[in-house]
């Protein structure tokens, strides 16, 4: 796995959890990628550390996760399925195992850098830590301006004050040569630099930023803690301008003939972002071409920016120079009218488009990989993940410019590819801990241990850690307790499992720094010791203490008896839990048969499950048949012939048409779905892929559809392409109308596919008949990507577009069986009429109405628009909340083939994982309901978000303990008290809480 | 027995130097804290100067939170860490000094005696019984939910107080009717009660207040069987909603549990009323309940005071005060189910 | 027990939420915010775990003021527990003001895993706020007081 | 001329006798009549012959939904914990009911504790139910002896008065500031559905101690729960209050001790309305069973208005809409939430 990044990690963390040992080649410090520069996520806003960091966490943790950071792939030979790596590892001068990251070494270094982590902005140490969220969580010393390192005997204060003893100038580069089946590459992109775009001002004028810059601006782990502040001289800006498409869309002074994707909601994003940090009035503008806001809950993430104050401009913006009120800038640009504007604003961000990094294209080079015009990597049109090389994958924006949702989705489809390679050897090259067994400490008195650590002078500068260890021994139930200068270190840790075994403690408190961080590492220490994991607390007095009260040792030091006495209060309660497991039945259920239930049911069955793949209709292949060929022309129909051809007759794939499911029950791992037939099938895993369908245009959408024979939709058309209708040559003139039922009130999304769509079919008649008058009737044309190119080719054929809003929709009529089409263009500002005959719509895609029948089978959730809704928009986007379903394809949202394809393989990496174990884990803090309490309200169901709470027959609430995750919300609401959380009840809880006042 | 003659004015002079040497209490008529600061609840502290005023019928609120109060310490400890005594159980230190509680319905001073049978050898009961003097008032007038006489007591009966005061044209007469009552009348100058007085007090004992319990007697030699099996208690449970409000309001149900509460590390065990309304009262650790249904604990509560606690004691454990009747939320008439009983012989 | 003294030192319970909040004030500790040290954090799941019974049983236990804060609206761990919780606590909050329990007594919350700083602020309003209200007396058990007035009654 | 509650009663008895007869319920919820003025007695009717002792007066004051769970278990063929569900339809239950009482038994539907097609709403509608403590007090300490109920008029009588008082004065507070006079589910109409009061301000008393300091309203709470004796009347009496085990008799932790400590009372009904919060509505029953005659009410009250304030949710109106805490919005209001630094990004 090369790179580190959000889509690194995914199909990392996909493949070592399906049975696979995964090297993770990182350049850099610490893994995280462009992901961890992020302040917010779109559509959702949500906190891009706070989704990111569980997974870099789990990935550091990995027990089948080799970790290799600053390290690059310098060589690789061999074949597909047993090539030989060859990474070389720089040295990081701090030893990763000794390590504490206290930080003391940044503090006390004398060298200043520039923060690269923060785009520029401000200032680190040449010993450093990138970010506080970093994983691994080891400094490391920077060997271009560390002065011990380049001259030696010079400096060394970092050596002096490591506790650890961590600091080694003497380390050196390593080589690791590595038997790997498979190489996937996640090399991410490089933002463009806009210096050489003299226009913009960047790099002359301080307070015009790139995206990213302004990203670090706005994030509260940044130079300026989250309070919005321009470089010049601080001030909260109150306007500001973005410029959008800079370095993308712009073959004349970038030759960057693609769009970059995401640069749009990421201006957007950053807009209402900005708004909700300013005090007081913001005015934000965009400067744009075409608003591409073609992903899931973008649209409405625009509507709402529309709605919230933040102004748009359609218009590129000619210069950016220096306004008379110093650091203020003036905007120069044309407006649609034609009329010559200026703006003043306090600072522009300059949308930067996504490029191919120097590094990428020297992997490329060095792996003999095939780059397409755009030199990024090449992929084919029905394998999205696959290289030109057969066993090297990749994934994310280094194959095209992508959003994380598609990055992530093709990590996994990514891993699904590996893993099919490596099938024959999964477990093989994994390893697996084995525990002694556990003490059964049922009805014995409690034996609490107290660990308190100094953390080398982290905690003991300033909490008397001798004082809170020998308040600890008067606590109830605590029979030893000892300080300890590393608790975590490998020989503490040792020492704790003989002072368990040997004191014969049942329940051990460790008083150091964050259980977010440490809690697993003790945790496994009481299993070393025999002990249940659960019978474990701890006292955060370094993060929560020592850290943030560093003036005041007394109160500190009180501060950290009560949180010792709270953590034993509550450790004396807990109780030994089980390690929840479900037995998993090896087989899945894919529920549709088009490009997307085919292509998942496939990868699976390729990695040995065996697969049903039921199909409503008679047939398979479902939309894709009605399509004629994708933007790069390559035509599907061939593709789904031999796709259904290899479906229909593998071994593991049972496909049942005419067949829809009439009910489900069971969870993860056991599943028992009953067919329409009367079957029933018993699997562990299931694949939604049920597909969408075209929006069939009515009301002020149906422009004579159905009455008038020349009028037809995009799909009808494509119909006539394969059917070779000769009559296409024949028309003199076609007319296409986009959006025909997308991004308006009712269905408020952009369907994706249909401008795409809807150029390749002109450009195909403009093959047809080179003669042929085209005009596009559009309202932005979202070609993104790669797609741009198609845009581009488009207008070179001569195909006319005329914008329209929804205030000027075309009026479509007919006179003697003739169309007449009025619109209005709004950069000439006069009425158009044409006289086609024909007229194309580009008709929105919608879910299908049995989406959500199927989704309450499975207990999982729709969107308002009525696609499945993912668990998560944007780092599980194939997964549901309710576990061990998938979903894939248009029943997500409207795609075009290649993300479907993407997406489907995705989901079957991802349920792949659970068939790649006989059992998987379930939660261990589970809800638990005393049934004489129970007054069968069903409050606790109605606030399960999993699905995990139900009433039994008797109106009793029970807990399916598969799925419940442990959140609390049935406890909290219960009013009798009849549900509890095992360990996390009220009685653990409360007794923390009066431990503090004791 | 001495018998002395009172004025109003008299009268209010005694309570002014009673309350000089101890505490001394009168009830409230109006909504009054449960607790408030060193009183029981619905009664207040007076120290003289203010004229005692008595509503008809009985007092607002018993007098047996005095003896049995709500709730009552019995242990303190401390489980402050580090402390040198922490676990250590230790009996509170308690006030002997007297106390002295005026305007009690001669209803209410039976209860205490009534109360005394089961807890003769509580020590906390027999404390606060031993430090508190009971002041009484006689009833010229009842109300329509009293019935006192058919319990067994009368409204100008002495009972129980250690002074029984009784209305006379132009005041009171007291008798001191017990040692208690003779050290708050020494020293006070008091002329004796005129025959004619005490005769006139005598003669109303004997024709309208008489005790007269006969008819409900029979119920303590009927079969327990048949009444605990009466069809009655099946609607009369049906309505119960099973609140304490009986319980609490009633000067002879003494029921309690026993908890210990902890705050900041201090804990104390308490005694505190419990009501056998309650589902919780009769619950045993195991889950089982032998009086789980509504029914049961409705049945058992006028059973108890109706049979069960005569069968042991003699008396019933009801003295007439009518206080249930007034407040019982759904109407539950324990004459009527006095009534009802007595037809199932 | 002498609360009244000067140097009175308010305690607070602050049910943080694992996700977000408690992340959050581990990230104030990573970047050394300093705020005051009358906090005693309580981990909980999710803010929708905590419930009015815990909130006025800490009262109770005299927790001079309290804090409950969990993950903005939108980002629960657990989809939508904060959600919940939110008009629960609405509703608690208003209702502890109507009864006159201080403003400022009891307090909620959204803090991020990135928002360190804002942590650190937010404890720092809290605690400011509770200070300037004293020590809490309202619906706060005093076992000592009890006692004396039973002693005697 | 009858009165309308002789009307209703006559109505009611009808019906009741009807229903029994026909088998359509194995048992009919009512009143019968008191032992004292101004007093009635819940009433569990099961035979036709027994339909004479139901009766509707102004004194009707408890929510007979309280009694409607129990009731219906009680028709249900007995049966042991192992035993199966018996199979078909089980028996129904009529029940008189009132705007909030029918109000009740919807939540009762919402919170799956009655089954609607088991149910046989006699639906009445509420000209408003007399306070007998609002009587008492207008009497002073003179025994009240018998009263007689007009339309609009009560004759109160006594040992030696007679007087004659208008009825609406002393209604109860609740009643008086009803907004759902009338049964929202009904199954068979009983008498003429009543006018809705046409309140300005159906929380009124909530705004007027709103008004007070802070100060202010801590010193009603505190002299307001101070008399409660925790005889649970309040809880008892409340059809929602069905919890087998209440919190206060929870252990481990103990929410609330249990004596009467101010703190422990205070907290018990504070915890008590909370736990009505989104359901009560507002039928005054545990107002007026209280022996002490606490308002509390007014805390109930308080809820429902921050309810319907800042969710739009009247308690009780439609059986297949979810409770008030059991469901969110995305964009509910946070206001709670201001002035807290990183607090309140998404509000609005």
């Amino acid at each position: 796995m090369i790179g580190g990044g959000i889509a690194g990690v995914q199909a990392a963390l996909d493949l070592a959890n399906s049975g696979f040992l995964v090297h993770l080649v990182e350049g850099t410090t610490s893994i995280g990628g462009k992901m961890s520069q992020l302040d917010k996520t779109f559509p959702t806003n949500d906190c891009s550390a706070c989704i990111l960091s569980p997974k870099l966490v789990e990935c550091g943790r990995h027990f089948n996760i080799n970790l290799l950071t600053l390290s690059d792939l310098i060589a690789l030979e061999g074949e597909p399925g047993s090539f030989k790596a060859v990474v070389r590892q720089r040295p990081r001068y701090i030893d990763p195992e000794k390590c504490i990251a206290c930080g003391l070494c940044a503090e006390k270094c004398p060298k200043k850098v520039s923060n690269v982590f923060n785009e520029g902005i401000g200032e680190r140490k040449a010993a450093y830590l990138s970010y506080p969220q970093a994983v691994p969580l080891k400094y490391a010393l920077d060997p271009d301006h560390c002065i011990g390192i380049n001259k030696p005997g010079r400096c060394g204060v970092c050596a002096k004050v490591c506790p650890a003893g961590a600091i080694n100038f003497d380390d050196t580069a390593k080589e690791h040569v590595l038997e790997v089946g498979s190489v996937v590459l996640a090399l991410g992109f490089s933002p463009y630099d806009p210096s050489s775009l003299d226009f913009t001002g960047y790099g002359r004028l301080p307070n015009v930023v790139t995206a990213m810059e302004f990203e670090r601006l706005l994030s509260p782990s940044g130079p300026c803690m989250g309070h919005m502040e321009r470089p010049s001289d601080g001030r909260e800006p109150k306007r500001i301008a973005w410029l959008q498409c800079v370095g993308s869309r712009d073959i004349n002074r970038v030759g960057h003939p693609y769009c970059s994707s995401i640069c749009c909601m990421f201006a957007l994003k950053q807009a209402v972002i900005a708004k909700e940090h300013a005090h007081g009035e913001f005015e934000p503008s965009i400067f744009y071409m075409d608003m591409r806001t073609h992903g899931k809950g973008f649209e409405n993430y625009y509507n709402r920016a529309k709605d919230n104050g933040v102004h748009f401009h359609r218009a590129r913006v000619h210069s950016v120079i220096p306004a008379a009120d110093p650091g203020n800038l003036q905007l120069r640009y044309v407006d649609e009218q034609g009329q010559v504007n200026f703006g003043e604003f306090d600072m522009v961000v300059l949308s930067t488009g996504l490029q191919v990094g120097k590094q990428t294209l020297a992997m490329a080079e060095m792996l003999g990989l095939e780059l397409d015009a755009d030199n990024f990597i090449k992929t084919d049109s029905f394998n999205p993940v696959a290289t030109s090389r057969p066993g090297i994958y990749v994934c994310g924006a280094a194959s095209e410019p992508k959003d994380i949702p598609q990055s992530v989705m093709e990590a996994s489809a990514a891993a699904a590819e590996a893993g099919q390679i490596m099938a024959p050897a999964r477990w093989s090259e994994t390893s697996k801990k084995v525990y002694p067994a556990e003490m059964n400490i049922h009805a014995q008195a409690p034996r609490i241990g107290v660990f308190v650590c100094h953390c080398g002078i982290n905690i003991s500068s300033v909490v008397d850690v001798e004082a809170v260890a020998a308040h600890a021994k008067n606590l109830d139930g605590v029979v030893f307790s000892q300080c300890n200068l590393f608790t975590c270190s490998q020989d503490t840790i040792n020492q704790m499992v003989s002072i368990i075994k040997e004191q014969g403690l049942n329940r051990v408190v460790v008083a150091s720094c964050s259980p977010r961080t440490h809690e697993p590492l003790f945790q496994e220490t009481l299993r070393d010791a025999g002990l249940n994991k659960f019978l474990f607390e701890m006292a955060n007095i370094r993060d929560q203490d020592s850290w943030v009260h560093q003036l005041e040792p007394e109160k500190a030091t009180a501060k950290a008896k009560d949180l010792v006495a709270m953590a034993v209060a509550r450790v004396r309660g807990e109780g030994a839990l089980p390690y929840n497991t479900v037995p998993v039945t090896k087989s899945a259920l894919v529920i549709g048969g088009g490009v997307s239930g085919m292509t998942a049911a496939l990868s699976m069955a390729e990695q040995n499950y065996p697969v049903t793949l039921i199909e409503q209709s008679e047939c398979l292949g479902g939309n894709g048949r009605k399509v004629y060929r994708n933007w790069k022309g390559d035509k599907f129909l061939p593709f789904i012939n031999e796709l259904t051809a290899r479906v229909t007759t593998h071994p593991q794939i049972s496909v049942k048409l005419n067949t829809e499911i009439s009910d489900v029950t069971g969870s993860v791992g056991k599943f028992i779905t009953t067919f329409s037939d009367g079957h029933s099938f018993e699997h562990g895993v299931a694949v939604m892929a049920v597909g969408g369908q075209a929006y069939q245009p009515e009301g002020q959408w149906q422009f004579l559809h159905g009455i008038n024979p020349h009028v037809q939709t995009l799909l009808e058309l494509d119909q006539r392409f394969i059917d070779e209708d000769a009559t296409l040559g024949e028309v003199k003139q076609a007319v296409f109308i986009h959006c025909v039922g997308s991004r308006i009130p009712e269905r408020p999304y952009c369907s994706r596919v249909c401008c795409t769509h809807a150029i390749d079919s002109a450009v195909r008649l403009k093959e047809l008949n080179p003669d042929m008058d085209v005009f596009m009737l559009y309202r932005d044309v979202r070609t993104y990507g790669q797609r741009e190119r198609l845009y581009q080719e488009a207008r070179a054929k001569g195909i006319l577009f005329i914008r329209y809003d929804l205030d000027h929709l075309p009026q479509v009529s007919e006179k003697d069986g003739q169309l007449v089409i009025h619109a209005h263009d709004p950069i000439i500002d006069a009425n158009v009429i044409i006289h086609p005959d024909m007229l194309v719509l580009a008709t929105a895609v919608q879910p299908r109405q049995q989406t959500g029948v199927l989704s309450k089978f499975f207990k999982c959730a729709v969107d308002s628009q009525g696609f499945l809704l993912e668990a998560h928009m944007k780092l599980r986007p194939v997964d549901f909340a309710t576990e061990g379903v998938f979903l894939a394809g248009l029943c997500h949202y409207p795609k075009p083939m290649e993300e479907a394809i993407a997406q489907a393989k995705a989901a079957a990496a991802r349920a792949s994982i659970i068939l790649a174990y006989d059992a998987v884990p379930a939660e261990s803090v589970t809800a638990v309901v005393t049934p004489a309490k129970c007054t069968g309200c069903g409050l606790c169901v109605a606030v399960c978000a999993y699905n995990a709470v139900s009433l039994d027959e008797n109106g009793v609430s029970t807990v399916n303990t598969s799925m419940c995750k442990g959140c609390g919300a049935c406890v909290a609401g219960c009013r009798s008290d009849a549900v509890t959380l095992k360990n996390i009840g009220n009685e653990q809880i409360m007794a923390a809480v009066d431990a503090a006042f004791m | 027995m001495k018998v002395f003659k009172v004025s109003s004015v008299e009268l209010d002079a005694m309570m002014q130097e009673w309350s000089k040497v101890h505490r001394v209490y009168a009830p409230v008529l109006a909504k009054q804290p449960a607790t408030s600061s060193d009183c029981a609840p619905g009664w207040r502290r007076v120290d003289g100067g203010s004229a005692l005023t008595l509503s008809t019928g009985p007092t607002p609120a018993s007098v047996k939170s005095f003896f049995f109060p709500q709730p009552e310490t019995l242990l303190t400890y401390t489980l402050e860490n580090n402390h040198p005594d922490k676990g250590l159980m230790r009996e509170p230190a308690k006030s002997k000094k007297m106390q002295v509680v005026v305007g009690v319905r001669p209803c209410d001073a039976r209860s205490v005696l009534l109360n005394n049978l089961p807890y003769q050898e509580d020590p906390f009961f027999q404390a606060n019984r031993q430090r508190t003097a009971l002041v009484g008032f006689t009833c010229e007038q009842t109300l329509s939910t009293c019935f006192c006489s058919q319990m067994g007591g009368s409204p100008f009966g002495s009972e129980g107080l250690d002074l029984a005061f009784s209305r006379t044209q132009d005041g009171f007469i007291v008798e001191v009717g017990t040692a208690k009552g003779e050290v708050l009348m020494a020293g006070l100058d008091l002329a004796p009660a005129e025959e004619s007085e005490i005769s006139a007090l005598a003669s109303r004992r004997s024709t309208g207040g008489k005790a007269d319990a006969t008819e409900l007697d029979t119920l303590k030699g009927s079969e327990l069987g048949r009444l605990y099996d009466a069809p009655m208690w099946k609607s009369l449970g049906e309505s119960c909603i099973n609140c304490g409000a009986c319980t609490f309001i009633c000067p002879t149900c003494y029921c309690f549990d026993i908890q210990d509460e902890v705050v900041r590390g201090q804990g104390r065990r308490i005694r505190y009323w419990d009501s056998c309304m309650f589902p919780l009262y009769s619950l045993h650790t195991s889950g089982h309940n032998p009086r789980g249904q509504k029914v049961q604990r409705t049945r058992n509560r006028f059973l108890h005071k109706l049979k069960y606690f005569p069968d042991r004691f003699g008396p019933f454990s009801c003295v007439g005060c009518g206080r249930c009747v007034q407040d019982c939320p759904v109407n539950i008439d324990i004459r009527e189910v006095m009534s009802d009983l007595l037809a199932v012989e | 027990m002498t609360e009244q003294s000067t140097n009175w030192e308010p305690k607070i319970i602050a049910f943080l939420c694992n996700w977000c909040s408690y992340a959050g004030a581990d990230l104030a500790g990573v970047s050394r915010f300093q705020y005051p040290s009358n906090i005693r954090i309580v981990r909980v799941p999710c803010s929708g775990r905590v419930s009015e019974n815990m909130i006025m049983s800490a009262l109770k236990s005299g927790a001079d003021g309290i804090l409950v804060s969990g993950c903005h609206p939108g980002d629960c761990h657990y989809i939508s527990g904060n959600y919940f919780a939110r008009r629960r606590f609405a509703l608690l909050s208003n209702l502890l003001d109507f009864i006159g329990i201080e403003p400022g007594r009891v307090n909620f919350s959204w803090v991020s895993a990135s928002e360190g700083e804002q942590f650190a602020e937010v404890v720092q309003s809290v605690t400011e706020k509770v200070k300037a209200l004293g020590p809490a007396s309202r619906l706060v058990k005093k076992i000592d007081a009890l006692e004396t007035a039973l002693q005697v009654a | 001329m009858p009165t309308i509650n002789e009307t209703v009663s006559e109505e009611i008895r009808a019906q009741a006798r009807k229903l029994l007869e026909d088998g359509t319920v194995a048992a009919v919820i009512g009143y019968g009549s008191g032992s004292l003025p101004m007093t009635v007695k819940p009433l569990v009717v099961r035979s036709p012959e027994d339909c004479r002792k139901l009766i509707w007066n102004t004194f009707c004051v408890l929510n007979l939904a309280n009694y409607l769970p129990a009731t219906l278990k009680s028709v249900e063929p007995p049966r042991g914990p192992r035993d199966p569900k018996p199979e078909g339809p089980l028996p129904k239950v009529a029940i008189c009911a009132t705007g909030c009482w029918s109000r009740s038994i919807v939540v009762q539907i919402q919170e799956h504790q009655v089954a609607r097609d088991r149910v046989v709403v006699l639906g009445v509608g509420s000209r408003g139910m007399v306070s007998r403590r609002k009587v008492e007090a207008l009497f002073g300490g003179r025994e009240i002896l018998a009263v007689e109920e007009g339309d609009h008029d009560l004759i109160i009588q006594g040992a030696d008065f007679s007087e004659t008082i208008n009825r609406w004065d002393v209604v109860r507070d609740n009643c008086q500031t009803c907004t759902h006079p009338d049964p929202v589910l009904v199954d068979v109409r009983i008498g003429e559905p009543v006018s809705e009061r046409k309140n300005p301000n159906p929380f009124i008393q909530v705004d007027a101690l709103e008004q007070k300091s802070g100060d202010g309203r801590w010193a009603w709470f505190t002299e307001e729960f101070a008399t409660c004796i925790r005889c649970y009347a309040c809880r008892n009496a409340c059809p929602l209050c069905y919890c087998p085990t209440c919190f206060v008799d929870d252990a481990k932790p103990q929410w609330v001790g249990k004596s009467l400590d101010a703190v422990d009372t205070g907290l018990f009904h504070i915890l008590r309305a909370y736990h009505c919060a989104g359901r009560c509505t507002d039928c005054g029953t545990c107002e007026t069973v209280c022996p002490k005659g606490i308002n509390m009410r007014m805390l109930t009250k308080k809820l429902n208005k921050d309810v319907l304030n800042l969710y739009g949710i009247e308690a009780g109106m439609q059986p297949d809409a979810p409770l008030p805490l059991t469901t969110y919005a995305m964009d509910d209001p946070q206001q709670f939430m201001a002035n807290e630094p990183g607090s309140g990004k998404e509000g609005k």
